[in-house]
């Protein structure tokens, strides 16, 4: 069961750090501005079961409910309201 | 090892996230990697409170009272990070409606357009 | 009347939906839910009638077990066909969008049919506008309306007709 | 009658996880997004009213918070996948080359 | 590009001591002297079955009343930010923008789901001394029920007046039996101003409840305020 | 026998999560990564239970539920805002 867990946790780290990357960097996104956001709110969502493999479900809640849900709504309310300038910075 | 693992992983994404802040141009794209950093910073700080074999610090059926000390995790760096979280939310809720109103004075996002600043 | 008939139908899920969450009788948990519930009803009787619609006759609920083995069915069949689909290696797909009419009138019982036409075999409700349905067929096997409507429809019409109306 | 009901819960956790690899497979191997809506909610759907049925027969006291997750993915699951394949399609994601039929196009070029 | 180079020096540096902090990081045995404190206290003297709730409402009380000072703060300067601007002209040539219909099935999904997602977030801070999730998270949940109903109704305007009310009355009951604490119990915030009861009820753990609930209400009412303002903006 | 039974649904559970991960990194359009999105959130509804049954502690059950709900909720928010409904 230990190794069990240990692989999770190899698992979610490993999407964790693919989601960030295409966040951050925008590689394999069409540099499009809302794929960023989504994978940095699945990097949120992720972080909240990992929390939960760390023995911290309140923690894991907090992620789930506001470092994933909220932060990512209003990254899109944003988006939404200048979506009709430049999106991108290169 | 999972706590290992885990360090490892959050160091990993304060870097992903501070690179993305630096070299990006677009402010919301800054704002995005400011986030995954913010993630990496929490899951550090978790992380290093784990401790193998233990089980989370909520006495019930399963963790009884008498026991707790030699069962339970050290819950001060979850209550210190759901602080971060929360925290965080409003931050990021700043920065974003700065460059909302930043936005609407210049109608650009990119960053090297804006040289009031510079000597 | 009606208003009133809301506010105790509502009143009454949100208590069960407490005493799921709970877990227990005790009579704090009790005191708290019913609390809590008839606030929370009281702030939402206005926009929030769709729940009373369910007619409770003892025909409706007898329907409404039988409603449920057949969904139950249907979404195991679709599992299957659909696993027969992705297994097999040319991907025998024909899909198309189609359209088809229903009868019923009432929202929760045109959101329950929209939801159970998702789950079934190879169907996915795209937009439902008046009375007609536009559905995503993995295997379209008729394009006109009446026959589509027969083959996708009219199984669960038959049921939440009874429930719903 | 113990061991009976763990081998049932585990059985069915198999049963269940099997679903969602499906699933996975699906949204892999479909053509298009509606196909792929298509494979992720019904086996996805499946796959995790399975899984909780067999969790809640190793674990018969966590029954009911069982359930209630159960309700509330037998709800949101489709409803979700409709308001996207409904957003899909009005985005004019290309479908697939052998779609037979498309009504919705039709009838909304006529309103235009 | 010299930035670029500069940037990735940096970031080099950073995993160079990220490294030799992983090297070096030797697991903990046993409790330091604070949790082992936390540990064997909680439940005996607050009631608080959850540990992580006890240290975040009552032995850290302060904290928390700084940290939703400074989310009413946040809220405020984003509704500040955002509503004081000035009316610019729709540019010409351009229709004013159209907004997607709703469709039916996400207005009565709403209808059904949101009475279900409020009473779930009053659950959650209810239960706070007890389970996983507390003010914070039942704030949170409660803003996100706000938000559905926006998303299925986005010409809705709710009534600030409203919000305003519940934040600035949550806030005053929380400051309020804080000062109580004062008088009748050891200290600023402390929830032993009623009985502890049995550990594990509903009604336990002296004001925890009480207090978590009054958080919820105002984190949740914070929240939604600044869900509101950022919504009612207009498109640039 | 049965933490054998797990052992293997954990197994698949992973294997479909890749999956889902692939599509997500893969998927040409936006409305592709949404779907990915929805998938891989209920499947990890799945492994929290999972996880809660391998500690023994229920209590991890309301997080699964909180889960489920804020899932929905994004992907609701992404597909209205694809569609320009907000």
């Amino acid at each position: 069961m230990n190794i069990l867990m240990t692989a999770m946790t190899g698992l979610l780290c490993l999407a964790m750090l693919g989601s960030a990357w295409v966040a951050v960097t925008g590689k394999g996104s069409g540099q499009r501005v809302s794929i960023a956001i989504l994978a940095s709110g699945l990097v949120s969502l992720f972080a909240s079961v990992l929390f939960l493999i760390l023995a911290a479900p309140d923690v894991a809640m907090t992620e789930a409910a506001i470092g994933s849900g909220l932060t990512t709504f209003l990254f899109f309310f944003v988006l939404s309201r200048v979506r009709a300038g430049r999106q991108d910075g290169s | 090892m999972i706590a290992q693992l885990s360090i490892a992983t959050g160091f990993l994404l304060i870097l992903i996230g501070l690179y993305g802040a630096l070299i990006q141009r677009n402010i919301l794209r800054m704002i995005v990697a400011f986030t995954v950093a913010d993630t990496g910073v929490n899951i550090v700080i978790v992380a290093v409170g784990f401790m193998a074999g233990r089980t989370a610090p909520i006495l019930d059926a399963a963790v009884p009272v008498a026991d707790a000390a030699a069962r339970i995790i050290d819950p001060l760096p979850q209550a210190l990070v759901l602080t971060a979280i929360v925290i965080g939310l409003g931050t990021t809720a700043l920065m974003l409606a700065y460059a909302f109103k930043l936005y609407e004075k210049r109608r650009t996002l990119d960053i090297d357009k804006f040289t009031d600043l510079r000597g | 009347m009606t208003k009133a008939r809301d506010l105790t139908t509502l009143f009454a899920t949100l208590f069960l939906f407490w005493l799921l969450l709970n877990g227990s009788l005790a009579p704090d948990v009790l005191a708290i839910g019913l609390v809590v519930a008839l606030l929370i009803a009281i702030l939402f009787r206005g926009s929030l009638a769709v729940l009373s619609e369910f007619r409770a006759t003892p025909l409706a609920i007898v329907t409404a077990v039988g409603y449920l083995i057949y969904f139950l069915k249907a979404l195991l069949q679709s599992n299957l066909q659909l696993a027969r689909i992705v297994l097999s290696p040319s991907l025998p797909l024909t899909p198309g969008i189609v359209k088809v009419r229903t009868r019923l009138q009432s929202r929760m019982g045109r959101m329950l049919l929209a939801n159970s036409i998702t789950l079934t075999p190879g169907t996915l409700t795209v937009e439902l506008n008046g009375e007609w349905l536009y559905i995503h067929w993995v295997t379209v096997e008729s394009a006109d309306i009446e026959a589509a409507t027969a083959s996708i429809v009219s199984g669960f019409e038959r049921y939440i007709e009874v429930m719903y109306g | 009658m113990d061991s009976l009901l763990n081998l049932l819960g585990g059985l069915l956790l198999v049963a269940g996880a099997s679903f969602l690899f499906l699933g996975g497979l699906g949204l892999v191997r479909m053509p298009d997004v509606f196909n792929r809506i298509q494979a992720g909610t019904k086996a996805t759907t499946l796959g995790t009213l399975l899984g909780l049925a067999g969790f809640a027969c190793l674990r018969p006291e966590w029954g009911l918070k069982l359930l209630l997750i159960g309700l509330v993915t037998l709800f949101t699951n489709p409803i979700s996948s409709q308001v996207l394949a409904r957003a899909a399609h009005r985005t004019r994601v290309e479908m697939t080359l052998n779609t037979t039929v498309d009504r919705l196009a039709e009838d909304t070029g006529e309103e235009a | 590009m010299v930035k670029r180079f500069l940037a990735l020096l940096l970031l080099a540096g950073l995993g160079g001591i990220f490294a030799s902090l992983l090297a070096g990081y030797i697991p903990d045995a046993e409790l330091n002297l604070t949790a082992r404190y936390y540990a064997d206290h909680a439940a005996g003297d607050l009631g608080a079955a959850n540990i992580v709730t006890a240290i975040i409402v009552t032995y850290r009380g302060l904290d928390t009343l700084g940290e939703v000072t400074v989310l009413f703060l946040a809220a405020s300067i984003v509704g500040l930010v955002l509503t004081h601007r000035q009316k610019h002209d729709p540019r010409p040539g351009q229709p004013a923008r159209t907004r997607a219909p709703v469709g039916e099935l996400l207005t009565t999904g709403t209808r059904f789901l949101v009475p279900l997602i409020l009473l779930l977030g009053v659950y959650v801070f209810m239960n706070g001394h007890l389970t996983p999730g507390g003010g914070f998270q039942g704030g949170a949940i409660i803003a996100s029920g706000i938000l559905l109903l926006l998303l299925a109704d986005p010409l809705k305007h709710f009534s600030h007046g409203l919000i305003s009310a519940v934040e600035s009355l949550a806030g005053l009951f929380y400051i309020l039996l804080g000062l109580v604490g004062l008088v009748l119990a050891g200290g600023f915030l402390d929830n032993r101003i009623l009985p502890a009861g049995e550990l594990g009820a509903l009604i336990s753990a002296g004001a925890i409840p009480l207090i978590y609930s009054l958080i919820g209400l105002k984190v949740g009412a914070e929240f939604s305020s600044m869900l509101a303002s950022l919504s009612e903006t207009e498109e640039l | 026998m049965v933490e054998t039974l797990i052992v293997i649904a954990a197994t698949l559970t992973g294997a479909a999560f890749l999956l889902a991960l692939w599509r997500f990194l893969k998927g040409p359009s936006a409305a592709d990564r949404v779907v990915a999105f929805d998938g891989l959130t209920i499947v990890s509804i799945t492994m929290i239970i999972l996880i809660a049954f391998v500690e023994g502690r229920g209590i991890y059950l309301d997080v699964a539920l909180v889960y489920a709900l804020l899932s929905f909720l994004g992907v609701i928010a992404v597909a209205r805002y694809l569609e320009r409904g907000f």
